[in-house]
């Protein structure tokens, strides 16, 4: 069993009136998928992004390594290796597929007119055409906007850019949902040697089999609070079900 | 049945290399609206050949446009942001007359015979004064996060209420002579205005900015999905700060050339500057919604209505009429250039 | 229930009529801020109030403008001066807000323009505005002599009744000038960039021009701009209106051919004495019209008097 | 542990119930911004309470914003569905000098006696220009497709232009006497006057149909995703277009206010019309990307401005200062409002 | 075997140069779900678009009823009683969830002022909470505008609308795509109640043992051609998989 790397503890986010996280924990380790699962509006979404540093939680502690980490910005999280697929996607629609791969870490060109800031177009859409492959996306042109593609490919992009880019943890917030048969499984395969890079990857899934087939490690989230958790081989279909809907309760509330 | 499947792959492959010359052309952005242009000059030419055609009407349109164009590429970065900037003609008068006011205050009040010293230290002057105010909307948009209109709206009073206080209200008339007439009317390389080069060379570099830097790309990312580029791990707020800035030290330049092209600080006028700059820029395919322009689009959007008014003038169409003509005929060219390409939101 | 009556009469708490701690205190309300040609008359009645023991306050809207300058008019009362020395931007739109600062109980005077209504103000001083565009065109037939030649008109914005004046005053003299013709007036709304553009585009479509009238200080600074532009200055004669120190200036460069200039002070002091006999109950002068003078390179320095001031 | 979700499932019917008056109330997106403007008239009335807190000073303050209320009422619909319209201020006096020749040309050249019939027909006239700009811009925008942008810009320029042919460049000046008596100048009610009743009327119907009918649910939907409110349905194009009718109808109804009020067309000024009914339809929190926005926030952003210049008027601030705070107190009021609200998007 | 309803014949729809469709057919029959399935960018959610009115196609005839029909807008599409689904939702994010559900079949008050064009909002309210209560929905508070949901209530609502108002034909494009197990399962219950309706259904779906699990034909689009027509009992997992990739070919190109 390896390490703990990413520790969230107690916690909650208020949007307004709203309280999306009402006091949930959840680890990752290095080296392990860990689903996080739970039913619609429980707070998966809200608790990758806390996490990712793209919302503030309200109150809680989250440690990296052991370490107390403020995650201010995505900058900040990206500094630290975490990357992260949302389930919005957060791409720029007027961009190109590869220029949103490349968003934020653009490849300058060589010599002086890299250092004065021009970019190496054709070298980003080279490095791109290779990265969808591995995806098994096809575009029938790059020439056009993200906002055009389909629904499937426009999330291969985004999950093409986390796994391209991550050195530490992985958040992907149901990257399958919009993929075609064959693109899940090239996912389900990329996820797995992603980890065996000693990457922590947090996979959020509504699929159970997908998620009973690839997980390490599965936590269950209820009403913006971590409710199980179950190691992966020994779980069955039901007892994450009855997790999900507030049946099955291991903890309880901090 | 694989066999097509095969094809398409490849002509995947084919098409991450660039379309033939051709057909990039009339697919760009900017294509039709350039035909509009070429044909704005090709009907006043028929019209009136001998007057319209002539080295000398060319030279003046382009010298009248020159303030415009440099604003102009400020405000296209702007609005690929989904920014707006309305304080770009007050920023410009701002800048006037501190380059005024300085260069007046090193040659102990009349600059009119000032040398190149007191007026690179003119130049300075005006780059830094619009700077500053370029600072200011930057810090009030992107860090305190107010609404760019209403926070150019605000500093176009201030920023024209300071230029008055300045010289209390009064226009700085003592302008070197040497700059009014190298920078304001002196020609170089055989005829083209020295005002049009510096407006030329700020428009390239502007354009390469864009189009080809970390600095374009990230602007257009800002203006595509600001969340998304905030995501990405690119600075929105510096970014931003660093647009206006860039918008407000064009503003400065271009207060510099008013100053050198008038002879004066002209501090009644520009009012309708921002809305020529605006205008200029959604002309040329750049939405107000950001994410989506082109520097090249900005140029023709800056000619367009200086072609017009500059012809109807020459033919001497009535003001009254002239009005209504350059109205008409700006929408109708939108109107031939949007009807060609589809546009993911209209404004 | 419906009781109708007028702003500032029906149920109004505040009882019209004069203040008596604002019996010393006389008001100036320009056309326009910042022009030297208000800032001269605003010199001028400044002094005179101070001669004559008053304290006279100026305020000036942005722009020449109705709008602006009604809501001043309509701050002042509330607390009305004991006389309102004031430039209508517009002779009908101002009618109503004077009328009410009159109602209030201030002396009416109204400087350089006036309303339609004569009935408001005791006295209008002013120059005439048609008067110093016949005078520009006399002058412009002067400087062009016998050549024969087109003679373009800058106008600012279309609705402007002193400029508007000014254009027609000089078309209608260059009728008596058979070797002059009018290449039409040009609106430039005001802005140099376009006055500059006119006269490039007049320079080639009217290839006769021989003289340029502009009718205020900012188509001048554009006209003369463009005739720079061209290599232009001195062949075709620019006659400007007014002398505010920028268009001095360019007279003393050769930009300009000549200056109408109008007597700002002059217009200022007579206001004030007219707002003052009014207030001590001595006669008033209903009209009063202040000298023009066309000023030109060679009596440049015989008329310095009439250059207009920026500060006082 | 299902109690808890019971628990919820509760709260949730719970609060398809309003929550109560008070939070609604602090709640509400105009919140903060109303705290500002009274704020404002705290203040006011403190330096100046003999002058600023007049009958007087209230009548003629409401008076000279009546016209601009009008013309925001309408700028509201528009900028909710994004769009935005610059003719506001052109059709205003295109509807005044239409309405001023008809009165003339009714009462044979000078309609400075004329009586209520003459009147009327006036009104129609007025209220029908109006109405064709805003369609003729309605039928640009929502039919041809070409940005509000430079639709507006167009027209402008063409419906000032045409204004200005009507009457060969001057201004209307024989308005009815009786006009210009009653609604210009009359009150009603013990002080309030008839050009405010109007205005409030007007705007009360606008916020009934904003907030309350079907219209107004469209005029939200089309704005906050045009392409989800065609799919879902709702014409956009007809849509659009009655906005933009709406719009130059309520221009229309300004012009002859403003005619009642200023007895003139007052040809030469209004240049600033449209950009004051925009600033106050976005200072009041509607959003330039549509979608967003409230009446009540619009009347509040009319009257931010307004009560500024008074107030400083009265107080005779100094001309040049009075830009620098107008400008600066706009900034810190939206600011003020902008931080204790989270907008999607900030502009 | 219940009749054809509606029937699209050889549709094309070009992009620029992308070809979309490239003479797609398609048929659905009335009182059956007929499951549109293929790999991504195959062109299936073009092909609802145009059969919604949402997009025009290139070339190619619509029948509906065997009448042809031109679908020149979504309100053409609507008055035939055809609802959509589509994947990229189309909500108006500003509004509320129930101005959404409702929106261009808003409820007027009754008598003068719901004449005049004034809303019934606290009605469409209460309905809208029914509705959603049916496919499983929770939501903290309907205040708030559809863009701060979650992935799945957003979607949940998507759904609601669409099968509220259907009378002939229901496309849904991917509709469980980010649902939870339990709406998950609500939502193919409703899909089955709308076709024991005698509503056409057309279900888009990456996940196969749901359309193989409700779907009484399938039809397999590949590179914007149909490929591959199935009845839903008697198929197996494989052969859908190999029609998609193109290894099983029953049609070929016209
Ligand atoms: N910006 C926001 N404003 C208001 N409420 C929000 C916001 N973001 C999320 N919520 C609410 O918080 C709760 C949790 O949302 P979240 O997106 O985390 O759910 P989720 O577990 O990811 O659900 P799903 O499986 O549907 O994606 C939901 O009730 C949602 O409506
Ligand atoms: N507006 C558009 N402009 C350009 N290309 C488009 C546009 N819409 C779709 N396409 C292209 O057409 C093809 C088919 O897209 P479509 O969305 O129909 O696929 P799909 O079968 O629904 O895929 P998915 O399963 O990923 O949703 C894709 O290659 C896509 O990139
Ligand atoms: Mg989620
Ligand atoms: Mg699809």
């Amino acid at each position: 069993m390896s390490e703990i790397l990413l520790d969230a503890v107690d916690l909650t986010k208020h949007y307004g009136s709203v309280e999306a996280l009402r006091g949930a924990s959840f680890q990752a380790r290095a080296g392990e998928v860990t689903a996080l699962i739970g039913d619609n509006g429980a707070g998966k979404s809200t608790l990758v992004k806390c996490l990712s540093g793209a919302e503030q939680p309200t109150s809680g502690r989250i440690l990296l390594d052991g370490t107390e980490v403020h995650l201010d910005s995505p900058v900040a999280a990206r500094r630290l290796g975490i990357e992260t697929v949302y389930q919005d996607l957060a791409v720029a629609p007027d961009l190109d597929p590869a220029a949103n791969l490349f968003l934020g870490r653009e490849i300058p060109r060589k010599g002086l007119l890299g250092k004065l800031g021009m970019l190496d177009k054709a070298e980003m859409r080279r490095q791109a055409v290779t990265e969808f492959e591995k995806l098994g996306v096809t575009l029938q042109s790059t020439e056009v906007s993200i906002g055009s593609l389909s629904g499937g490919q426009r999330q291969s992009v985004a999950v093409a850019r986390s796994v391209a880019w991550a050195s530490k943890v992985v958040f992907m917030d149901e990257p399958t949902a919009a993929l075609g048969v064959r693109q899940r499984g090239r996912v389900l395969d990329v996820i797995k040697k992603v980890r065996d890079k000693g990457i922590a990857v947090v996979l959020i899934s509504h699929n159970m089999p997908e998620v009973l087939s690839v997980s390490d490690r599965i936590e269950v989230l209820l009403q913006g609070k971590r409710v199980a958790r179950f190691a992966g081989a020994d779980t069955k279909l039901e007892d994450l079900v009855a997790a999900m809907t507030g049946a099955l309760v291991q903890e309880e509330a901090a | 049945m694989s066999a097509p499947a095969k094809d398409i792959q490849t002509t995947v492959d084919g098409e991450f290399a660039k379309p033939p010359l051709g057909k990039r052309l009339v697919g760009a952005n900017t294509f039709w609206i350039a035909l509009v242009l070429i044909a704005l000059i090709a009907v006043f030419t028929a019209i009136a050949p001998a007057e319209f055609a002539t080295l000398f009407t060319f030279q003046t349109l382009l010298i009248e446009t020159s303030v415009l164009l440099v604003l102009s590429v400020g405000m296209t970065f702007v609005i690929i942001t989904s920014g707006i900037d309305l304080s770009v003609g007050s920023v410009l008068i701002f800048a006037g007359m501190v380059a005024g006011k300085t260069m007046e205050a090193l040659s102990g009040g009349d600059a009119s015979h000032a040398g190149w010293g007191v007026i690179t230290a003119g130049l300075v002057a005006a780059v830094l004064a619009g700077a500053v105010w370029g600072l200011i909307n930057g810090f009030l948009i992107a860090v305190a996060g107010i609404p760019p209109l209403i926070v150019t709206l605000g500093t176009m009073g201030a920023a024209l209420g300071v230029s008055l206080l300045l010289n209390g209200g009064s226009d700085v008339r003592s302008v070197p002579t040497e700059l009014n007439k190298v920078l304001g009317y002196g020609t170089s390389f055989g005829g083209i205005p020295n005002l049009v080069l510096v407006a030329v060379v700020i428009t390239l570099i502007g354009a390469w900015l864009l189009h080809t830097t970390r600095f374009g790309r990230y602007t257009f990312a800002v203006g595509s999905n600001a969340e998304a580029a905030r995501r990405s791990g690119i600075g929105v707020t510096a970014h931003l700060l660093k647009v206006y800035l860039l918008t407000g030290f064009l503003a400065g330049i271009a207060g510099f050339m008013s100053l050198a092209y008038y002879a004066s600080t002209t501090i009644s006028a520009h009012t309708t500057d921002n809305l020529n700059a605006i205008s200029a820029t959604v002309m040329g395919g750049t939405s107000l919604f950001g994410g989506v322009g082109s520097m090249l689009g900005t140029v023709i959007g800056v000619f367009i209505p200086a072609v017009l008014n500059k012809g109807f003038n020459i033919t001497h169409v009535q003001d009254f009429w002239q009005m209504i003509a350059v109205g008409a005929v700006l929408i109708a060219a939108v109107w031939f250039d949007q009807r060609r390409r589809r546009k993911r939101n209209s404004r | 229930a419906c009781g109708s009556g007028q702003v500032g009469q029906s149920g109004s708490g505040d009882k019209p009529g004069g203040n008596s701690a604002n019996s010393k205190k006389l008001a100036l309300v320009p056309g326009v801020q910042a022009e030297p040609f208000y800032i001269s008359m605003q010199c001028g009645a400044e002094a005179e109030a101070k001669k004559l023991g008053y304290e006279l306050t100026t305020q000036a809207p942005q722009k020449f403008d109705a709008a602006m300058q009604t809501s001043i008019v309509n701050a002042m009362g509330s607390n009305p001066p004991a006389a309102l020395l004031i430039a209508p931007t517009d002779d009908q739109a101002m009618l109503a807000p004077i009328e009410q600062v009159k109602n209030r109980g201030a002396k009416i005077v109204e400087v350089d323009t006036s309303l339609k209504d004569k009935s408001v103000a005791v006295s209008s001083v002013s120059s005439d505005n048609a008067e110093g565009g016949k005078l520009a065109a006399q002058t412009m037939a002067k400087l062009v002599g016998d050549k024969p030649g087109s003679v373009l008109i800058l106008d600012t914005i279309a609705g402007t009744s002193t400029t508007a004046a000014r254009a027609k005053g000089f078309e209608d003299e260059l009728k008596n000038h058979p070797n002059l013709k009018s290449a039409g007036i040009q609106f430039t709304q005001n802005e140099p960039e376009q006055a500059a553009s006119k006269v490039t585009a007049a320079l080639v479509s009217t290839p006769d021009l021989v003289g340029i009238f502009a009718t205020n200080l900012n188509t001048g600074e554009g006209a003369a701009t463009g005739l720079r532009n061209a290599g232009k200055i001195g062949k075709v004669n620019l006659v400007g209106f007014d002398a505010s120190p920028s268009e001095v200036d360019g007279l003393k460069k050769g930009e300009y051919q000549a200056l109408i200039a109008q007597d700002p002070a002059q217009i200022g002091t007579k206001g004030v004495d007219q707002a003052v006999a009014a207030l001590e109950g001595k006669p008033t002068e209903r009209n009063l019209t202040a000298q023009l003078h066309s000023i030109t390179k060679d009596d440049l320095d015989a008329n310095s008097q009439y250059f207009y001031k920026q500060s006082c």
